[in-house]
């Protein structure tokens, strides 16, 4: 933000980004409280596992949105290769080959997509808001192209079946977001690669003459965006049990929002791996507690509207009083 | 010979959807047919009336012989085909305009779609229950789509009138994506465990209930019923968990739009109004050879 | 801190013998600015603790301290740039608020801050007159604001173009810019934060002439600056500041350096600059004919144990060249030797994995990711080495920062304040300390010392000892002549990207050498 | 962008800006004449025209969209302005009110929800994407909230005939265009204001220490673009008949890519009046050759992503090689 004077903490960043997650979570416990009070339906093991399935596509975008955030880029192709990915995985599996040997293929693809918004950071100069909108563009065109336009129905039980089913209780779904968040949190938190992350959002020369190799970074962090974005396609596929390149529209939107509801700074630099999950999971939690509650779905657009608006303003609130 | 030269667009309402893409086939398969060139228009979400019209107004400058459009919006509509009219013939298919100047209509009635949908979901509800009474609910794919409205419009004046015995407990409007018509179809099941019966009213939130009731093993306690088809919904239809669709005849909407504006252009009186129709198609009927023709339209 | 106000005079309206011999209107009642007990809290920090100071008018008033100790945070008081904590303020006998920088303007305070506060994307013109520009029915009049800022530039001796875009300029040239802003502006009270950091003795000297004139006119002058003899130069009266509070204010005929550095430090410092001869060791590092953009044909020759000084004025090409060899800049031509074997340097990864570190110019473009901690930033460059498999030995992190932080003296709280929260000439420490636990044995610094006080340097200085004593070579780049003169064993002059001269005996004055940068 | 290296140029900025926008307009000259030989129904009176009535909303947009980036920031929320007022004018006009007056509060209304924008910025400390991402979503169930999901015939035929018309040859619309040109190009190149909003981009803090209300800059920045926003809606209102929350998805994309390729930088401090208006003219004449040309829908998202990447990329070189 433009009028911003950058806030004077003498706090730890660490300390204050566990504080701050915290009370995220604080928040969403608050929310589920709520809701479990007003609906009966809330609090039921059924319902926590459809929230959980709900929310976690998005969550999972919004961690691979997080790392190209913190280089001070942004990802608006992640929709679209949500879609277009829906569409590979259907088009290879309906095509005969084996399910595994599809799913892998689509996220390589997802990765090269990644590669290609890198290179055109880097070796082309392009804004990353400009790249990633032109694949936006493209893509969504390139699956329609495919499927002229129609959905490719998945016949392939098997595949269908594993967006359904649970494992210890819960649904394959999350499991999916715990796979993809675990290494993200080492690689973001805990790895080398994680701080040069961070030193390219910050101030991309100063990483650059302290031998980081801002290009690989670069690279590195739209590769996994894309490649985020490509597993949700699958999942996406696996859940619909069909391709269709239209699908995932705007969902790039919801992901930057979950990812900055999670503490992400705009500007690069800041961000953490549980912040954007824990955002996720508030945008799904209250979509689906007015859901269960009945609101009219106009009423749900301007609600939460409010309350993105509520959450980020209690979030600066905390950040500039410590 | 001299056919080879006339050109005559079809613009629809929004080219990434199935339904505009077996219209598309259909007008498709008359250009060979007739000989006549079809450029396939339209714009890229039927909620786009301002890009239908900037097509509309383009289409015109190309000077075709006729167009035949697929109005998004009743009103907005009007005038810009009016004004059209003046230089090209145009004939209307699926919706109608504000516009005196259509030389001739082939539409389907949505509101009776959605009237076939409240008796199809009826049915459905009485073949599972023994009775016509339970809690039921619309979902829509977007807001402000004309077609989608006069469907919701039918199907609730339907109930109103002619199954007092079921109520509407939630009148749902989704996002366009299959994704939020799951996610609200799971939410509709647990909030409401007497829920019998849901109409989706387009492909696309037919196919996210779809899912939702195979996910949440609900078809038998819940009633689907869903409009237009493809393969998953036929799928769907075969296993039970869709119990019926509602099919338009898009395809000869489009074969035969471009017939009516060939002959319209040659000078040839056609028939003002045609309606195209809807059915409904359940488990039981769908293997019919007219179902069949519904449900497998020969795209390309 | 009662314990030292007795060494203040600056309540006593009691005659000021030494300053009385100065301007006339300088006189010890002639107060126009009184601070008291100002205050300024950043979270626990207390960046300035109850400090009283006044300033009279017409006088050129130095202010001293450590780095950390507040000066800055004074400066940003008074301007309006942040709000006191607590404290009055007391402008020509009234109590004002100056909490806006609007407030400061319209009372004539105006300041040439520590770090250039200027609108890169505009022109020199543009920034000059920002906040005041000259419009005639309310379009504004580019033509006549450029002509009388090249006006204003060449009456202070600058020679900058006004046309051009800031950003076209070396950091020392924009210092330049701001200067003249503020000389412009600051009708009443002026106040320089480092003034000749990024500034050659020429370009000072010029500087020097301005303040003087602006001092005739009746303008009261605040000059900050680590650089003793300037402030003996220039000053009419010196305060100290340490650890946030002001301790002394003295004329300036009446203080030493000595004084005023135990002041600062509160202990006696023999010797700045530390040299211990040792034997050269074998080569390490050697260029030949080396171009590039900006520098033309440069072969200079680094030994174990050297220090090869690199003296220029501003734009001399002594950065550019520092840059290529570090991989950062391509070369046109001419080749690098690594301990006598041609290397091909296409990259920075490829300098520091050979064992070369380069602190560069400017901490906030090239040394610095302002916004992370400072540990962060410590340890940037050797993350390779602290990796345990495939994560981060956070142990051996925390360790290392700490380290630097102790052996520089890095005043902060914590590795973990963000290098934003430091003062300028801690940050400058933060920029040293990166390299210093790599283990490269070819160093270049360029500008190192830029905002360091008297005690850090010595301090680096010895630091520079020590990695000679083990075994590496330092490249030292410095503006600063008696620093290069000092401490190198081979002093190369840089004059527009060429080679002028060496020496390697100090036979030559500093008088010789500067002519020599300059070219007369 | 992250890794762009400051490039050094030693020219002025103004001669550059001038002279990158002589060679936009070469190009859109150049594709005119492309399209002139591809087909002949491009060079009539009839085509201009409708050409220059397509091109003119996203235009306006993205004059506004200039101010806004040019501080960096950003507004989301413009083409859900664009259907609010839509809603909103067709409602004043069927309520009964004269339509003067009913376009004046229309305007007033998107001056507010400007300065809400501002203020959210300004006084809460949200970033623009939040904030303008949260009035978006809100607006549009606002707007749908007020119409029920259906829309409003305006029965006013003088309202409806002036997107139609033309005046000295030239469609109306097009001359909205030049309506809100003119006083943009004074404010923004020619007045104080201009140069502070450049400098509130560029340095903030520089500009605060100069006496610039920084606050005052960022109300009018966003206050403006809300406001060019509420025009295309009252044009577009005109142009359908129809008040309708939906419309105008996904422009404000659209507005910032014409801003871009108009050579706004998104990091702000760089951009001008007429760049965006010859990016949204380029965008515009993109897609009515292709129209014209008979290029499936799909190839014409394909190659208007590409195109995107490759004016860019060009416009890029030519920067850099100053
Ligand atoms: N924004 C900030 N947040 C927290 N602490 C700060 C901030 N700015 C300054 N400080 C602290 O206040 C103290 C005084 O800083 P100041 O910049 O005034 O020092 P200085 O005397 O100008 O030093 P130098 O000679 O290094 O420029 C330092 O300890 C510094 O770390
Ligand atoms: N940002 C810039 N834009 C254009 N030219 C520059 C820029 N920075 C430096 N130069 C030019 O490059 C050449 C070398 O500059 P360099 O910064 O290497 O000099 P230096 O000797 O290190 O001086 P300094 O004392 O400023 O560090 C000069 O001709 C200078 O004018
Ligand atoms: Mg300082
Ligand atoms: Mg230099």
């Amino acid at each position: 933000m433009t009028t911003e004077i950058t806030p004077t903490t003498t706090k730890t960043r660490r300390n204050f980004s566990f504080l701050f997650a915290l009370t995220l979570v604080g928040l969403l416990v608050l929310i589920c409280v709520a809701l479990s009070i007003a609906t009966p339906n809330f609090a039921t093991g059924n319902n926590i596992s459809n929230l959980l399935r709900q929310g976690s596509m998005i969550a999972i975008l919004a961690i691979g949105q997080t790392f190209v955030i913190i280089t001070a880029g942004i990802d608006l192709s992640v929709g679209a290769i949500v879609g277009f990915s829906t569409v590979v995985v259907a088009g290879l599996i309906q095509s005969g080959m084996p399910v595994y040997l599809a799913i892998i293929i689509t996220l390589i693809m997802g990765l090269l997509i990644g590669f290609f918004h890198a290179f055109g950071i880097v070796k082309m100069g392009l804004p990353p808001f400009i790249i990633t909108l032109a694949t936006l563009t493209s893509l969504r065109g390139i699956g329609l192209l495919m499927t002229n336009g129609s959905t490719i129905n998945i016949t392939d039980a098997s595949f269908n079946q594993f967006s359904r089913e649970s494992f210890l209780g819960v649904p394959n779904l999350f499991w999916m977001v715990i796979i993809v968040a675990v290494p993200a949190f080492v690689f973001l938190h805990l790895s080398k690669w994680g701080r040069y992350l961070y030193a390219v959002g910050s101030n991309p020369e100063a990483a650059r003459l302290s031998g980081v190799s801002v290009p690989k970074m670069i690279y590195i962090a739209y590769g996994l965006s894309a490649m985020c974005a490509a597993i949700v396609g699958v999942m996406l596929a696996a859940r619909l049990g069909v391709g269709n390149a239209t699908q995932g529209e705007g969902w790039e939107l919801q992901a930057i929002a979950s990812s900055v509801i999670g503490g992400t700074s705009l500007f690069g630099a800041v961000g953490s791996v549980h912040g954007p999950l824990i955002g996720a999971f508030i945008l799904a939690t209250i979509s689906n507690g007015a859901n269960l509650l009945n609101v009219n779905s106009f009423w749900q657009r301007i609600i939460t509207g409010a309350l993105i608006i509520i959450i980020v303003f209690f979030d600066q609130l905390r950040r500039r009083n410590r | 010979s001299m056919a080879q030269d006339v050109t005559i667009p079809i613009i629809v309402k929004d080219t990434t959807s199935f339904y505009w893409q077996i219209v598309l086939a259909g007008a498709r398969a008359a250009g060979e047919e007739l000989g006549v060139n079809v450029p396939e228009l339209g714009a890229q979400a039927e909620t786009d009336i301002n890009g239908q019209i900037s097509i509309l107004e383009n289409a015109v400058s190309g000077s075709p012989a006729a167009i035949v459009i697929a109005p998004t919006e009743r009103s907005a509509l009007g005038a810009p085909i009016t004004e059209a009219a003046a230089s090209v013939p145009i004939i209307g298919i699926d919706s109608s305009a504000e516009s005196e100047a259509f030389s001739s209509f082939l539409t389907t009635d949505n509101v009776q779609g959605g009237r076939i949908a409240a008796d199809g979901l009826a049915a459905a509800i009485e073949a599972a229950t023994g009775k016509i009474e339970g809690e039921v609910a619309i979902i829509t794919n977007s807001p402000n789509a004309g077609s989608l409205e006069e469907r919701r419009q039918g199907f609730m004046e339907q109930l109103a009138s002619e199954y007092p015995g079921l109520t509407l407990v939630a009148d749902k409007y989704a996002d366009g994506q299959a994704a939020t018509g799951l996610n609200i179809t799971t939410d509709l099941l647990t909030a409401n465990p007497n829920l019998v019966g849901i109409f989706a009213s387009n492909l696309i939130q037919a196919q996210g209930a779809g899912q939702a009731i195979a996910e949440n093993g609900a078809a038998e306690r819940v009633a689907l019923i869903g409009f237009d088809s493809d393969d998953k919904l036929v799928g769907f239809l075969k296993d039970g968990t869709i119990d019926a669709l509602v099919v338009q005849d898009p395809y000869r909407m489009g074969f035969d739009g471009i017939k009516t504006a060939l002959a319209v252009s040659k000078g040839e009186t056609v028939e003002k109004f045609v309606d195209t129709g809807a059915n409904l198609i359940t488990t039981a009927n769908m293997e019919e050879p007219r179902s069949q023709e519904l449900l497998n339209p020969k795209v390309n | 801190m009662r314990g030292v106000s007795h060494l203040t005079d600056l309540s006593s309206g009691s005659a000021q013998p030494a300053s009385q011999g100065n301007a006339a209107t300088v006189g010890g009642d002639d107060i126009i600015l009184e601070l008291r007990d100002l205050e300024k809290r950043y979270g626990h920090i207390q960046a300035l603790k109850r400090s009283t100071l006044a300033f009279r008018r017409g006088e050129i008033h130095a202010i001293v301290g450590e780095n950390g100790a507040g000066k800055s945070t004074l400066i940003k008081l008074l301007t309006g740039v942040i709000r006191r904590s607590g404290g009055t303020i007391v402008w020509n006998g009234q109590e004002v608020d100056l909490s806006t920088p609007n407030e400061a303007i319209a009372l004539g305070i105006n300041a040439v801050h520590q770090e250039v506060v200027l609108c890169r994307h505009l022109s020199v013109a543009a920034n000059i007159f920002l906040g005041d520009e000259s419009t005639k029915f309310g379009l504004l009049q580019r033509r006549d604001m450029t002509r009388a800022a090249q006006k204003i530039l060449d009456d202070m001796g600058f020679s900058l173009p006004a046309d051009v875009i800031l950003d076209t300029l070396t950091i020392g040239q924009q210092q330049l810019v701001a200067t003249a802003r503020a000389s412009l502006r600051g009708t009443k009270f002026i106040i320089f934060d480092e003034p000749t950091a990024y500034l050659t003795r020429q370009e000072a000297t010029q500087l020097f002439a301005l303040i003087r004139r602006l001092k005739a006119e009746g303008v009261t002058v605040v000059y900050i600056s680590h650089r003793m003899e300037e402030v003996f130069e220039l000053a009419d009266r010196v305060s100290v500041l340490r650890d946030g509070t002001h301790v002394g204010t003295r004329n300036i005929d009446e203080t030493d350096d000595a004084e005023l550095v135990s002041l600062m430090i509160n202990r006696t410092l023999d010797q700045i600059y530390h040299k211990e001869q040792i034997p050269f060791g074998k080569t390490l590092l050697e260029t030949c004919n080396l171009s590039g953009k900006g520098f033309t044909d440069i072969s200079i020759t680094l030994r174990a144990g050297e220090i090869v000084g690199l003296y220029g004025l501003i734009g001399a090409g002594r950065s550019e060249f520092a840059l290529s060899v570090f991989g950062r800049n391509p070369k046109t031509s001419g080749d690098i030797l690594w301990k006598e074997q041609p290397v091909d340097i296409s990259n920075e990864r490829k300098a520091i994995d050979l064992g070369i570190a380069l602190a560069p110019e400017s901490r906030r473009d090239q040394g610095l990711n302002l916004n992370l901690p400072i540990g962060f930033n410590i340890n940037l460059p050797v993350y390779d080495q602290l990796m345990a498999g495939p994560i981060i030995d956070h142990g051996e992190e925390r360790r290392r920062a700490d380290q630097q932080i102790k052996d520089l003296g890095i005043k902060t709280p914590s590795r973990r304040s963000l290098a934003s929260s430091m003062s300028g000439g801690n940050q400058q420490k933060i920029v040293i300390g990166k390299w210093l636990n790599h283990g490269a044995e070819v160093f270049i610094f360029d500008e190192p010392t830029v905002g360091v006080d008297v005690g850090t340097k010595a301090e680096i200085y010895r630091l520079f000892a020590k990695l000679l004593k083990n075994g590496a070579g330092i490249i030292l780049i410095s503006s600063y002549l008696p620093e290069v003169y000092e401490l190198a064993d081979t002093l190369h002059v840089f004059r527009e990207g060429h080679l002028v001269g060496s020496q390697t005996d100090r036979e030559r004055s500093h008088e010789d050498i500067l002519a020599e940068a300059i070219g007369v």
